[in-house]
């Protein structure tokens, strides 16, 4: 296959995945970008083998491990539960990472398979593109890795921090430019290895002070490195289709990464140097302790609900902690029938990544035209008469709007005082993600319902 | 006359981030989780890159240690590229509008 | 392996009309008619061939009839620099928030 | 100055102009963006100079034109009353579409100094791409003329037709098509001129079958058209800037007349094909002429909104005509000192070119956080006191509403008539742009205010 009609494919295949992206802009149109992105993944893949030309038997080896991937890659994806997102693109970001490290070090040990030059002899502007490619892969993998052991819980989610931790990594991210330096100078094999060594130390630092639940910004951030890393070695492979990918990827991951730092009102230097959340939640905690709460079980609750005439539900993580969403559909169906109007309210940082709680309730079969975001209803909150909080507790956090010492201020929430009454359901008056009491539970319009989230619904469900 | 390639790729990798800029904010907040897993997908085209370093050189010798590195990337990216492929179009197909 | 540079030039030109599309659309609707002066204004680019044009061959003969051709394009499209850009500014000048 | 350079610097110019477009989503940021632009433009030339590198005789008399250019167009920004800006932008089109003509002529003349091959012999691509952007350049030129002309009532708005114009039209095409492919295989010079003189006749026969009243539309696709035709160039000339901004100012001019169409409820087509609201506004009118409609004066109109609570005002074109906007400011102040709420509500398609209300508004003064898009505000109406409708018409016709019958049904509209009680301020019962009766000057809660819109509103000023 020529060079140019190569290059006029993987150009295709770019703008397919610009496409795959533009799907998602909304519900409907969302599939079908999905198939554009696989379209675009196929032709980047065929061309490859055709501008290569090498049916021996490399290819069949080639297509073997192919399928091998591919089949390791369909079970986990046909298998996982839905309340394991995080934890699946966290891993899938660390393969990324590595996958980057593995090609930059083959273009290394034969450069002239990708025609960059020859060993000890390789074209200085592919030897920084390469080194920068695999420095940025190999810290995506190991900080990959870090985020995925703490969200499955293998590794303690509590920020591990030492003194002197950031100046370490500063001198960590110095020897590596140092390194990438002496690498054009010397293009010795020994310096790219220690490259690579040092690249992956760095990204196992850099994540360990952050705390588990702090991963979300920290696996956007991620993603937005592997994009990097990939435009990088797109430079090297000088193939287009991966450059686009990679601008793709590095702005999609930096955005998320700002939009739920915006969500959450803190800085994204913030949340990177780590070890958050840890500091003033005790002193909150004692002196409110002490105030009565309304406590009710699910009759008051269904008994309640079925005499309103419209209802707000907002979920938080604990819905996902408890997998409640199918369960919430079934109480939903059954007040509908009663002829009570029911919404969905979903704050931007509900949950523990963006988007989760729609992803939940789409599980769950909610049409997603009935689920608002936090601009969208939070008015209706005043004309509400139950708002129904399940699992959800810093989102709905009134100290956010009047108190500027609280660590959250300045965050939007959803106004769920102002409805009628408020239902909270949730196992204790333990505080949420931000460890920050929340004022709601005392108030008078209040009623708390302490049970594990699936359970309680599933009880109110029989009442109703 | 003639301009170096690397010239355009950099107004490609440009043009692309703007283009990039502009299609992620457009995504409606309620799809971010298949954002992040379909990015995942996309960015394994990588595996481009690896297929070059496994069928590099003669076909006698294709377990040097260049072309394992490129075996192994092969494997790591199809891993993604199924998975996030396959479980972004598990997520969308669950997105579903009110029947009337 | 060499690319031939029309292949680059149109992959900036297709990711042009992407981030146009973009770009455009979020313009907000009360300054669509600074958006047309000045896309009138950025269109006259256009002059960098006008210059090419008139400054083409030996300092001699530069009143060839492709040379004049060059001078009269250089007139149209620095009419429309200038005019558009400082018509824009004039417009823009004029927005003016609520003094609180 | 090397080529790599010259060609990084056109890149940097290309995207200065993409952040001027960028600057243009709010009012705050545009002023920059148009710096930004300006620069742009600088960085082009100055690198175009460096590059050609010829600072003889020539260089002078290129500098002497372009400031006689320069000098021209700055005192024509300078003058050009607010109200001209629909011609102002057709004017400077058409001179785009020459200036694209000229270049390729050049190009054609002396292809080496472009290095493009020599007379006769030039490259294949090159001579399709220059061709292109000739006829589009020619077709744009003599467009504009006719459009500039209509709108400066030189030439009269009335459509121009007869039998077999779109017919003809076609053959034109053609023929262009045809001209270009003989040009490719001949490289003759004659069937260039050819080309370019079939294009111009083919401009003006386009328009002129289009009302005066359409040709904010007709001016953003040959927006769109000096855009394509750039990019051409652009590509002939290999110049990464040029290419840019072609498609850049391309997707603008086809956006603004997509959303000019879609603000008329008409089909881009439907435009484009001409000669239309001719048809049935006659039929109309009679019917309904006898209705009894309520006359007000300005004292009657004063007292009404002096003792209002809100008032929202609804410009149309007849204030563009009347120049009514600084008197309307003043007439707001008044209220305003009085303690009525006062606001703003803009149609899409309001007056005759896209945002052209707001710059009027803009050039009186006018803050624009009082002024509202139509989805913004047209809920309020429903809670106003009164509407001011001063020279609107169509933009507010409930027509579009409830008559499937009607031309302009499906068009949103403002819904003026929810509010307690809709001034109209025009010269007559005539219809406007659409030609269509507007039966909310028969409406209960109407009063006609029949006077030219600024005598009216001097008027009210003295009264309040
Ligand atoms: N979405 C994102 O992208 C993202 C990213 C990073 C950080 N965050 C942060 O995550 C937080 C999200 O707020 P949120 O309101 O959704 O959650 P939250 O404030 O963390 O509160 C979750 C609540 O759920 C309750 N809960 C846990 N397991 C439960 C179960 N099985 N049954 C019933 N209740 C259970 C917990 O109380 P009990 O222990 O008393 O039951 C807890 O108070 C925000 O602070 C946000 O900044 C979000
Ligand atoms: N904005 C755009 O981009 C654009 C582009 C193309 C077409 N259009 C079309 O233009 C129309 C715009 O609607 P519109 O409501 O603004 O205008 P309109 O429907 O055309 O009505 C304008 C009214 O102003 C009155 N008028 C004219 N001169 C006046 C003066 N000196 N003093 C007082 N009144 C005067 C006229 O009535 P009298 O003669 O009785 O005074 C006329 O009824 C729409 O139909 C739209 O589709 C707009």
């Amino acid at each position: 296959m020529s060079a140019n009609l190569s290059a006029l494919f993987y150009l295709i295949s770019g703008i397919l995945f610009i496409l795959a992206l533009r799907g998602l802009s909304s519900p409907e149109t969302s599939r079908q970008g999905n198939y554009f992105g696989i379209a675009g993944m196929v032709i980047a893949i065929v061309v490859t083998f055709l501008s290569v030309g090498n049916f021996g038997t490399g290819f069949i080896y080639v297509l073997i491990f192919l399928i091998i991937g591919g089949s390791m890659g369909a079970f986990i994806a046909f298998r996982i539960p839905m309340t394991a997102m995080p934890e699946l693109v966290a891993g899938f970001h660390s393969l990324v990472g590595l996958a980057a490290v593995f090609v930059a070090i083959s273009a290394f040990l034969k450069p002239e398979a990708f025609g960059l030059g020859i060993i000890g002899n390789i074209k200085l502007a592919s030897l920084i593109e390469m080194s920068l490619g695999a420095a940025i892969g190999a810290v995506t993998f190991s900080g990959s890795i870090i985020a995925f052991l703490k969200l499955r819980g293998i590794m303690s989610g509590a920020p591990i921090t030492f003194k002197g931790q950031h100046f370490i990594n500063l001198i960590l991210g110095i020897i590596i430019i140092f390194l990438i330096y002496y690498l054009c100078k010397s293009q010795s094999s020994n310096i790219f290895w220690s490259l690579v060594v040092i690249s992956f130390i760095l990204g196992v630092l850099l994540i360990i002070p952050i705390g588990g639940a702090d991963m979300p910004v920290v696996i956007s951030m991620l993603n937005s490195y592997s994009g990097w890393a990939a435009a990088g070695i797109g430079f090297t492979l000088e193939n287009t289709a991966l450059i686009i990918t990679g601008a793709l990827v590095g702005s999609s991951g930096a955005i998320l990464s700002y939009i739920m730092c915006k969500g959450m009102n803190r800085s994204f230097f913030n949340v990177i140097l780590g070890g958050w959340g840890a500091t003033d939640q005790a002193s909150n905690l004692q002196s409110k302790e002490k105030k009565p709460v309304k406590n009710g079980n699910a009759d008051d609750a269904a008994f309640l609900m079925k005499n309103a005439s419209s209802v707000i539900i907002v979920p938080g993580y604990g819905m996902a902690v408890a997998q409640a969403q199918h369960a919430l559909r079934e109480m939903v169906d059954a007040l509908k029938k009663n002829g009570v109007k029911v919404s969905y309210a979903i704050h931007p940082v509900a949950g523990r990544m963006p988007g989760h709680m729609n992803v939940l309730l789409a599980e769950a079969n909610v049409p997603y035209d009935e689920v608002f975001e936090l601009e969208e209803i939070n008015n209706d909150f005043a004309n509400c008469d139950v708002a129904y909080v399940i699992g959800a507790n810093d989102v709905t956090n009134p100290v956010a709007k009047s108190d500027p010492q609280s660590p959250i201020y300045g965050m939007p929430v959803l106004d769920v005082e102002k409805s009628k009454s408020v239902l909270f359901v949730k196992r204790s008056l333990s505080p949420g993600y931000a460890g920050i009491d929340n004022d709601l539970f005392y108030r008078d319009n209040t009623l708390m319902l302490f049970a594990d989230a699936k359970k309680m619904t599933e009880e109110i469900v029989k009442s109703l | 006359m003639e301009i170096d390639p690397f010239i355009f790729r950099l107004s490609i990798f440009i043009l692309s981030i703007f283009v990039g800029y502009y299609v992620v904010w457009s995504v409606t907040p309620s799809l971010h989780t298949p954002l992040m897993s379909v990015t995942n997908a996309i960015s394994s085209v990588i595996i481009v890159g690896a297929i070059i370093a496994s069928l590099a050189g003669a076909s006698e010798n294709i377990f040097e240690t260049s072309n394992i590195f490129g075996f192994l990337g092969i494997i790591l990216a199809a891993v993604n590229i199924f998975g996030g492929f396959l479980v972004t179009q598990r997520m969308l197909q669950m997105y579903k509008k009110k029947k009337k």
